[in-house]
């Protein structure tokens, strides 16, 4: 593998997180985006080459055809393509229900401490603030699936001491138990949260822990970037740059318009470092 | 940050022994044919004040031409199901449609959405996608609640009329959902027979409950087919005609969504909308593709026009799996 | 119509039952046999040319091909041909949990004087008698269809006080409102009681209720055959006997094979009367 | 009439997250074949004392060969969901495999069924069909318990481990029936690839339900065909293969028993399996059809034969709606 020397943000989010695709197993994708992708490089890598996806709209294990037209990333037929399963919302949730989705990958607004995830509201809720669109089918992937992904940017108005409203939830308010005794399944709950700059874990007190940060920023850069101060690893790693192997599967068969280039900054290694560009 | 104690929510009761002396004397059990235009559709079977819910959405191989014919009818006072949805419920607002929604996920607000809020012309419930769906289901299997493994410890939860039990078996606290029986559902399928008996290829979110579940319903078709074809494959035939009101042959019905295995999307449309909803020009929006025009027909005809619908068909590629 | 002057006692059932059938509206028929008959009996007579039929393995509205092979009568072939849809026993109980079946056709073991049905046990129940099959589909026709038909013969120990155990409901204990209180759907309930010799509704107090007995016996001869002493309409009808038309349907497409022939006794038209063959 | 007061109704306890905790530790989400005989299939699959359903039974559309091979291994103190069933149950018994039995109809019984249910050899509990049914989609959808508009009322309901609850919402009675969560499916399909997804063509009772609902599933398939034929219609793919255990090969699989579309009925074989229940002879039934073969496909060729199959195919005269 060769270290990227070019790279977009959102690009290194999706390859860190396609790293952590686990080979048999299977999972609940919310939406068409980065989450998609990082199981489909990690197949495509040989990562996970039996790792499979599950959508929201009941497609099961597909063999999709991308690029998609914008917002055509559940029913349509190119999203579908060579499933194995065609479903509905409720076969989804019920796979989940089951057991049967080893992890759930999403995306966020606001996530806090213990994990717990906003995508409804900014503000005091229900009046004073911005409204957002819900939690979608994020609630039921981060409740149902045995651990959940979170993929999200690294701004410090996303990493917070307490969410402003819990639409799926995490560890809830970190006591021990508190999503059984929400009559949510035993044993689940968040597992990674991967940023372009840094991945968090959860430790014994399921509380957001800081474990590694890309090598384009130091610790303090990313620390800035948190309203809540995470836990911190004994050892925080310094985590591997995007592989120009992956940039080439990513580009050329699955983001091949492109659309991530607009998205995020722009990273090059110069000088025997990476930095951000311009 | 949440300050204020969340209020007895107000939520759509399930009554499922009204649901069945409703349908008891108004859904027809014999094969009478009821096909119809969707002016007439809208005007019988979707009324003021109505609980409203369509499967899929505006963009999503939704019924988009019976969510415009409900706006040019200018329905008032709606509460939406609003799960699973794009611009639908924010098209809805901006009409004066709607007034409530039980909130799955809708994307792309703006600020005739935020107006709305504010004024109080808008009041949202807190669900979640699957939440709906599960209450959906919970009306199409004729009962009044049901349980779920999740929502629990959410703030939507306590936001929102579920509630939690001891399974009377295990004991164990239970999240249970009060079953969610619509006034009206309105359905976009490939083919129905002109019975209403009804089919769909691909994903869906909810078609069948939402037949099941709603006491009125309207189904759009891309093709009205013979019975006797249906008869053919009766394993692909998931929507009874005893459930369906209307049935509204629709071409492009979905559109500027796709019809997955018929039609693309039409993406400058997607732009447009997307566009016309942030930058507060939904009005403008509405009047040239609903208001204008008369009926869906007149709307393919002077706005999208026989160039693009070819381009449409042209560009779904895939076939495998949306044929009997 | 022409009155029909030799037939079986079990064509005579069919025929009756056919008449009751209502036109437009939807049955769900148990088994494969009588019930399923007497619908497209109507259909084929004219009676209810638009009846429609659903069975519990969730075949809707078929057009099936007759004969079928012993027992084939669900999960086949020619039970389900060119029907409506093919669903499962969910479909077909969903329907009728939501109101949409108008009536439902039953036969059975045992029927006591409030409708209440037994196919599961006579006896002492649980120690001391004969099992029987259990109530099969039939509870879940008798509680949710919202009219019920029972076809059965006129046997002084089918026709009870009570019950030895209620596998299916009628208007159980007889109190107004007992369905409702014990869960079922308001407004449902057993509707007539079809035999070779006579038939019965139920009355305000929702009793059964003689309303009519064939033209080869006398109302006394009915009761005789009954345990339970049914109440008496103010007037009591001769029911007409089966016609020559609805016999040549019956025997000529229906059953083609002619396995009612061997099961109930034949019935005569001789001396300018109806009478019970050798 | 009654004399005994139902007892605390022995049932078996539903726990949604301890089938959570099972199925992720031993059903395989990976694309890996699991392709067996039958013989592997149950010795692997099938235990002493489980709970066993099979969807249809011995005579309709069933897992017939699998039946005859977990008889033919001598499991003890199975546990059967006997709903839709026929002779199943009775040869379950005679054969000394099944002591307790969950009840919605069972045809055919006879003075071998009397004698165990006489010395205590059988227990049988009280349900219905649907009732069955349900609680195996309340299970299906890994959830504790499911309410019913049906059973109120009945003697089965007083002997079996349903109950009556308030509705949440409603506060009407509601009767609440324990999701069954078997520890062993088996189940017979049209077409299944080599890692269990499956295609049933044609009515059924609750093959989808019973296969997400239960620990262990053993699949019996007529076809074993291409993965990539299956994903050309992924729309009648209705069972994954992440809840399927074993495929077992299984042409004539439901044999006495027609597969739909397939192949007929062998109505001299009904009629055998049902004289022999009633005059006490399965002892003489079950040496020839069970144990003097080793294997279902020694049984065709020894006591069926090339004409019978042959004659078995040509009689099912009905293909539409069985194909993709």
């Amino acid at each position: 593998m060769t270290p990227a020397t070019s790279f977009n943000e959102r690009e290194a989010l999706v390859c860190q997180t396609a790293r952590l695709i686990d080979d048999g197993k299977l999972y609940w994708v919310a939406g068409g985006g980065g989450p998609m992708y990082a199981v489909l490089l990690a197949q495509r890598m040989g990562y996970a080459p039996n790792a499979q996806y599950l959508t929201e709209d009941g497609v099961l294990a597909p063999q999709p055809l991308l690029p998609f037209d914008p917002i055509q990333t559940m029913v349509s037929a190119r999203a579908g393509y060579r499933a194995l399963q065609w479903g509905t919302m409720n076969t989804a949730q019920d796979y989940a229900a089951l057991g049967l989705v080893d992890y759930g990958i999403l995306n966020t607004l606001q996530v806090d401490q213990w994990g717990n995830i906003n995508s409804t509201f900014l503000g005091e809720y229900p009046d004073a603030g911005r409204r957002f669109g819900g939690p979608g089918g994020a609630d039921s992937i981060a409740a149902m699936c045995w651990r959940t992904i979170l993929m999200t940017d690294q701004d410090r108005r996303k990493f917070v001491d307490r969410v402003d409203f819990i639409s799926s939830p995490g560890f809830l308010d970190g006591s021990e138990g508190a999503r059984e005794r929400a009559g949510l399944p035993a044993g689940t709950g968040p597992w990674r949260v991967v940023t372009p700059w840094a991945m968090y874990d959860y430790d014994a007190d399921r509380r957001l822990r800081l474990i590694g940060v890309s090598a384009w920023v130091t610790v303090d850069e990313v620390l800035a970037e948190c309203e809540h101060k995470p836990q911190m690893a004994a050892e925080i790693c310094v985590l591997e740059p995007p592989s120009e192997e992956e940039l080439v599967v990513y580009r050329s068969e699955l983001d091949v318009r492109g659309q991530t280039a607009d998205a995020g900054a722009w990273i090059v290694y110069q000088d025997g470092r990476y930095v951000r560009a311009g | 940050m949440q300050t204020a104690m969340p209020p007895a929510v107000e939520y759509l009761r399930p009554d499922p022994d009204g649901f069945r002396a409703y349908v008891r004397d108004h859904k027809q059990r014999a094969l009478t044919p009821r096909v119809m235009d969707e002016h007439e559709a809208v005007a019988k079977f979707v009324a003021d004040g109505d609980y409203l819910v369509y499967d899929c959405n505006y963009l999503q191989r939704g019924p988009a031409s019976l969510i415009r014919e409900i706006i040019r009818q200018q329905r008032r006072d709606l509460w939406i199901g609003a799960k699973f949805t794009y611009v639908a419920l924010g098209l809805l607002i901006e009409a004066g449609c709607a007034s409530r929604a039980d909130v799955g996920f809708f994307g792309s607000r703006g600020p005739g959405f935020s107006r709305a809020l504010r004024d109080g012309r808008l009041k949202l419930y807190e669900y979640s996608n699957a939440v709906m769906t599960l209450r959906l289901r919970a009306a199409a299997q004729g009962i009044g609640f049901i349980p779920t493994r999740s929502f629990g410890g959410t703030d939507g939860y306590l936001w929102s009329a579920a509630r939690t039990i001891e399974d009377p078996f295990t004991g164990l606290p239970t999240v249970v959902l009060p079953a969610l029986y619509p006034d009206v559902a309105i359905i976009h399928v490939h083919q129905a027979d002109v019975y209403g008996n009804a089919r769909v290829f691909g994903t869906g979110i909810a078609h069948i409950d939402t037949a099941l579940a709603s006491k009125k319903v309207i189904l759009s078709a891309e093709e009205i087919v013979d019975t006797e074809e249906l008869r053919r494959n009766p394993g692909l035939n998931h929507i009874p005609w005893f459930v369906v009101d209307a049935v509204v042959p629709a071409q492009y019905g979905a559109y500027p969504g796709s019809c997955q295995g018929v039609y693309a999307s039409d993406p400058a449309h997607v732009a447009e909308v997307f566009g016309a909803m942030t930058q507060d020009k939904l009005g403008a929006y509405l009047e040239k593709w609903v208001y204008s025009v008369g009926s869906h027909e007149e709307m393919l005809e002077r706005h999208v026009g026989v160039k693009k619908l070819l381009e449409l068909r042209r560009r779904e590629t895939v076939r495998e799996g949306y044929t009997a």
